[in-house]
């Protein structure tokens, strides 16, 4: 089954207004592209899923697409603060935001347990942290085999959930590598499912390396081809992260005005992700390029 | 530091030549002597841990959030998720695998951690600055994996750029990583694997703890550092080691491998 | 650090009698040269931990190594019954066997928690089972989010985990790829862990794909090379399984003194696993060939 | 079948040519059609299902226990593990995988088993016969992976080779894999997300029933069965539909697919 389709096809027909959707990727295949098409299409109502943040969480907001965040870090990675939410947080400017906060392990075990189709996951750790007062939906059970009462987290499973990935066949058969996240828990976590790659290939590629798969197709709802889809993070393989814009974001984003401005011209006025990377300069991603380093094949032979 | 040390100052110069950063990294690499499996924050835990690597602990494996461990990079990681870490490593695992099966699974010896604030049980705060948790003065980045790299490893190591009483506090604006100590007061949940916060390296000395129930105990200062100035630096009463040491001076082997070999481009010895 | 060893000397460092001992491995990749040293350094009163069962249980068995078994599948594969298990489960003969038995998803719940130092995993089944009834270790826990009672599962840690692997560095990076079975949980659950593998291979090799790399070097005791440790079973680009051997198992085991003979001749009177493969005979290895397959190199290529 | 079947006998030979397996496989694939993702267990439903995808089903996409999906094996695969069904497929995922995000995650459409023996609401024993549970007459292998089968699949298909009063049974010697009847008189444990047992395929006809608390039913009896003898071969008081239907005969292209591209060498077409 051929799930190939466009990136604005693909947003339109599986994102409604008011879903929570999760858009993972550690640093790496981060699907920005789908984010930005968020944007362009003017979603609003939404709570967004995101482990880890970085300049997207801050481009959602400031283009008011979302009212809720689930998040363990709130921060533009290591290239300074996210204004736009600092904003919302210290001062519900311009308007209150709802974060459920968790640490990293917290959201690594809800998307477990929203994969898993189960209520919860026990997690060792919450024991004397404020964020277990702070969050009521970090609750604890009984331990039946004797211990102490454990901390669970609730599943999380949201309406759509989107990631980026190095390539994928046509029918949906996904296979990245380098750092992986939470991505493969994230897809089978929600109820719907985008997958974003910088290449789709012919199966023969995809099936002469099986256990590169981290999400098979009946898992995917719509595969959509979006070459440079993770920029200004690094995709391994394709190109590295773009440092100067992350910390450039974090300076600009001190001004909400600049912030509007930014959305106006870079993805309001673009008509796709195509036309926001020309914005960034036909030359820009000379300085990402990558030094090539193939993995050595491994025989998957069978029986003759 | 050697004859002609300046008295401490605030400002980053420590010695003629020898930054405040690199007098923390140096500091750090040697705390891990003898250390196996070390979980690394970014920036100065990182070059701290390729220190050791070539100095005092050459079996050293870094393991990394982003899942990468044994990593060589040709280039200095700019964070735990820069893909540049991946060429070369030993392995890149699954997240599940790393925070369920690596920290969780209590596989790591030091955890090297930083934070906004931290008190005399050496709980941490990375959260938020304020008394109003819903709208805080300063929203901070949050937990990210400090929880559960508190909750298993079996040693903290605490880095801290600068030693004042905001910073040491006598209590936290919010408990992001408890404390054995503090985790022992509650009823509800799995106790601590490890001992938490060990060590902690700061610009004016070292402070460690060992035990659940024992504080922060000053046990050295850097060389030109009065003891009673790291005391009215702490936000609480701090206890001094009665055989307080001077640290050693950065050595020029160390200095060596760090600014030649490790930071070449001052990335992160600012 | 380099942690090769002999096969003779991991097992003896590394197992005590009256451990329990995990050797996985579905159906491919099984460690049955490291299940053969157990026998021939004669073990006793050891629990095995075993999702889904084969010969090495019931050559375990006959061989008196065992007092307990914790499995879900006690069957030789598709090649028949497992007659020594059976005497033993059905007519207690020679002695009693302690069968601690789950599903396959409740054993891999039960690692899970183990390799995660969880007490218990909450598992969606079992709802109705008699095995929830027959084992009083399936519990239940509350759950806090409004929906019924939840099953849980122990954790299990075994004293000494034991995998197959097609290759590892000296350091104890491990590499598999096809079936991966439990393997990867079973490692992280062991208190010990020893890997066979078909090679031992220069670190560069580990490390032009570290995505393959399914166990972490810290997490490894002791890096044994056995070629063809894993027959009858088969190793994915080494060698075909030998579904003769396993038939023959099956007709020859129904006869406790045939066991014993067979044990005498092929493991007691064997010096390791060499000599064990030398009486299959020279060509016995030509008839499970394998046709070369080789995965496309993926670019695991990052800044200049 | 033809003009010329004769009467159903105990043996293998169905038809002239058409064995009891043969028979069995075709109306297993003729179940599947337009489903999409199927767990199947080997033999019988590993044929229906390739079957199925050159016929009734082009889109199915065969989900291995081992953790295969889309497999295209060169050669029919002898268990589920085989590492023939690896070169080729489209993921090879990690058992926890297929055990808590498929099956426990309620991925799969239909899940294909075989029991030992089943009761009038589909509920399976493949753990003992006997009545003792400590030491049953006779140990069979156990749940394996059926009870997650029954527990997160849609639908549950069951083939048996024999349709006999010793296999449908008034009452299981021990309910491995229950139905969602059977669990709903239980209080504790989740539910299973699907139907359980929709469809029976035996060597005498097919059985289906839809709803929880709905009684497995004769739907169809092979050409030449007299319905009266599937009831004397049931165990309980088998309800038979009002308009009961013959089966349609093999027809000369499933048996051709079959026999010629699927199973040439006659594995599991004994």
């Amino acid at each position: 089954m051929d799930k190939t389709m466009s990136l604005s096809e693909a947003i339109s027909a599986h994102l409604n207004d008011g879903d929570t959707v999760a858009l993972e990727g550690f640093g790496h295949l981060v699907p920005v592209a789908a984010a930005h098409e968020i944007i362009r299409q003017r979603f609003s109502n939404l709570t967004l899923a995101r482990m880890s943040c970085d300049v997207i969480v801050d481009q959602l907001l400031g283009a008011n697409c979302l009212t809720g965040l689930i998040a363990a870090f709130v921060a533009n990675s290591s290239a300074g603060s996210l204004y736009e939410l600092r904003r919302r947080v210290e001062h519900s400017d311009p308007e209150p935001l709802w974060f459920d906060e968790y640490s990293h392990g917290g959201m690594v075990a809800r998307y477990q347990a929203g994969a898993s189709k189960l209520p919860f996951q026990p997690i060792a750790s919450y024991r004397g942290s404020d964020l277990a007062q702070k969050n009521p939906r970090i609750k604890a059970v009984g331990d039946p085999f004797g211990g102490p009462p454990i901390y669970v987290v609730p599943a999380l499973n949201p309406d759509l959930t989107v990631i980026h990935a190095q390539r994928a066949d046509s029918a949906g058969n996904v296979q990245a590598w380098g750092m992986l996240g939470i991505q493969t828990e994230a897809a089978f976590a929600g109820r719907r499912l985008i997958v974003t790659v910088e290449e789709i290939v012919d199966e023969s590629i995809i099936r002469s390396d099986p256990n590169r798969t981290i999400v098979p197709s009946h898992v995917v709802d719509a595969v959509v081809e979006v070459p440079r889809g993770a920029h200004p993070h690094a995709v391994q393989g394709y190109y590295d992260r773009d440092d100067a814009f992350s910390r450039d974001w974090s300076a600009m984003a001190r001004d909400a005005e600049s912030v509007k401005q930014w959305l106006q011209t870079n993805i309001h006025d673009t008509a796709d992700h195509e036309e926001f990377l020309a914005l960034l300069g036909a030359d820009h991603f000379d300085k990402l390029g990558i030094r090539d380093a193939y993995s050595t094949p491994v025989n998957y032979g069978g029986r003759e | 530091m050697t004859a002609g040390t300046p008295e401490h100052t605030d400002t980053k110069s420590i010695g003629e030549d020898v930054t405040s950063s690199e007098l923390l990294t140096i500091h750090s690499a040697r705390a891990l002597a003898g250390r196996r499996v070390v979980f690394a924050g970014h920036g100065l835990p990182t070059l701290a841990t390729s220190l050791a690597q070539r100095t005092v602990a050459p079996e050293i494996e870094i393991v990394y959030e982003s899942g990468v461990t044994g990593a060589r990079p040709p280039d200095l990681p700019r964070t735990i998720s820069d893909s540049v870490l991946v060429p070369g490593a030993a392995s890149v695992i699954p997240m599940t695998h790393l925070f369920n099966y690596v920290l969780q699974g209590q596989r790591i010896d030091v955890g090297f951690l930083g934070a906004a604030q931290v008190d005399r049980y050496g709980s941490l705060n990375s959260t938020l600055i304020g008394d109003d948790w819903e709208h805080p003065d300063s929203r901070l980045p949050g937990s990210g994996g400090a929880i559960e790299a508190m909750a298993g490893a079996a040693e903290i190591f605490l880095v801290m750029r600068r030693h004042t009483p905001r910073t040491f506090v006598e209590t936290l604006d919010f408990v992001t990583s408890p404390s054995p100590h503090r985790a022992a007061q509650s009823e509800v949940g799995t106790m601590p694997a490890g001992a938490g916060v060990t060590h902690v390296i700061t610009d004016l000395g070292i402070m460690t703890r060992f035990a659940q129930d024992e504080e922060l105990t000053l046990t050295a200062v850097h060389p030109g550092v009065d003891p009673a100035e790291v005391v009215r630096q702490t936000g609480w009463d701090l206890q001094v080691a009665t055989d307080l040491e001077a640290t050693h001076a950065p050595t020029p082997e160390e200095l060596a491998v760090l600014r030649d070999d490790l930071d070449p481009t001052r990335i992160y010895l600012r």
